[in-house]
């Protein structure tokens, strides 16, 4: 946990989040910035994410998250720069 | 505003003869073409408008991908496909799928199944607004549970 | 020329804009329509220009007839069927079918089945003319033997 | 035999017949007038259209007949005023 938090604060990544629909609702914006610790995945983010924006999804519900325009699975690991978007169900046509 | 190649996401209203036009060609004898428009009725309520929104770069790149699946799987060779985004009024059209081939078989299943991958996979959402309120279409399990049961 | 409810046989230029635009409606989400357009080749033969006949009131009849079992079998409503006659050139529309339903697996469904039965039992005939001679499409095995030999 | 001959030329159906595509082009006319004994069927049609323009359709194939916009069978019988089409193999869309 010490060298958690020491990551987080000495060297962490700054990702932008890009919120769509009703998740854009919810988030009651289009972008955030959110601080990880390098080697963070995506579980990491949606953790984070959630924890600053409680109500985006009931706790029971999947939170999708596309990496550089790819749905990304939840170890996939992010890096500087990445582009992230959180996708709520998609309903195009 | 988006374009590649005879992919497009807009949101100016869709003109389906051009879009058609975009993939007939002398060697095709079949083209389908599938248009999408907003419906009066929901689930049996009363729509007044919709609202398209789209992760445009990530949209194009899906549908772009789903245009080279069925290229390989129906052996079609000319495809275009425009979504309109933003505001859409009752019975304009929000999805144009055109898809031409020598014969009309590989042309009605490739128009078919591109429909049906879009609307799984590709990044755009549609929301719906009654006289008594909004919703974002296919969220409804993203509706909290006030007694905090849902898992 | 003749025309009855949706159903038009006509040595005109096709507007499949218009043909489409007729099965369009507020509780329609779904359209599909196909058009047959001439190929520039047939078996690998290549094909000057075609010319289609048609014995009006049979065919006319006929395709009512396909549009009410279709209207029966796919539980659609909204059907428009044109066909042209007369000299149709390369790339040119020789036939529209557009059928709208509340959802799109009926559309594609019936608008398909529509075109399958239309060549099956409709009084329409093709010519293709190449530029060392012409033939009557699927006449094949009416051509007399030279031998005799056929039965 | 004499009893057909007889109402072959006392009370003969005289029937307009059409012709279509590949027929029209092989009688070299788009209708002909026959004769044909009261109660005639689509099959004695058939083999006096035959009779009359033999390079019609070889032997071994099937005319198909329609009468008053309608696929006949062969012993469907005639009627006075039937509008009667020969129906080569179709090939529209």
């Amino acid at each position: 946990m010490l060298r958690y938090c020491s990551v987080v604060y000495n060297n962490p990544m700054q990702l932008n989040v890009r919120f769509f629909a009703l998740y854009r609702e919810r988030a009651g914006r289009s972008t955030d910035t959110v601080q990880l610790p390098e080697e963070a995945t995506v579980a990491d983010l949606v953790r984070e994410v959630r924890r600053r924006f409680p109500r985006l999804a009931p706790p029971g519900v999947n939170i999708v998250v596309a990496v550089n325009t790819e749905y990304a699975s939840s170890d996939k690991k992010l890096r500087p720069g990445d582009e992230i978007c959180l996708i709520p169900p998609v309903s195009g046509g | 505003m988006i374009k590649a190649g005879m992919i497009e996401i807009t949101d100016l209203p869709l003109e389906p003869e051009k879009i058609t036009a975009q993939v007939c060609k002398d060697t095709n004898g079949a083209v389908v073409t599938f248009l999408g428009t907003t419906r009066l009725y929901s689930e049996g309520k009363k729509v007044v408008r919709l609202e398209y929104e789209a992760y445009e770069s990530m949209a194009c790149k899906k549908l772009a991908e789903i245009c080279q699946e069925i290229k390989a799987e129906f052996g079609v060779e000319d495809i275009a496909i425009a979504h309109r985004t933003g505001v859409v009024d009752i019975g304009q059209i929000s999805l144009v799928v055109a898809v031409a081939s020598p014969h009309r078989k590989e042309a009605f299943l490739a128009c078919h199944e591109i429909v049906n991958r879009l609307k799984e996979t590709v990044p755009i959402w549609k929301k719906e607004f009654f006289e008594d309120g909004s919703r974002w279409v296919a969220c409804d399990d993203h509706q909290f549970n006030p007694q905090g049961h849902k898992h």
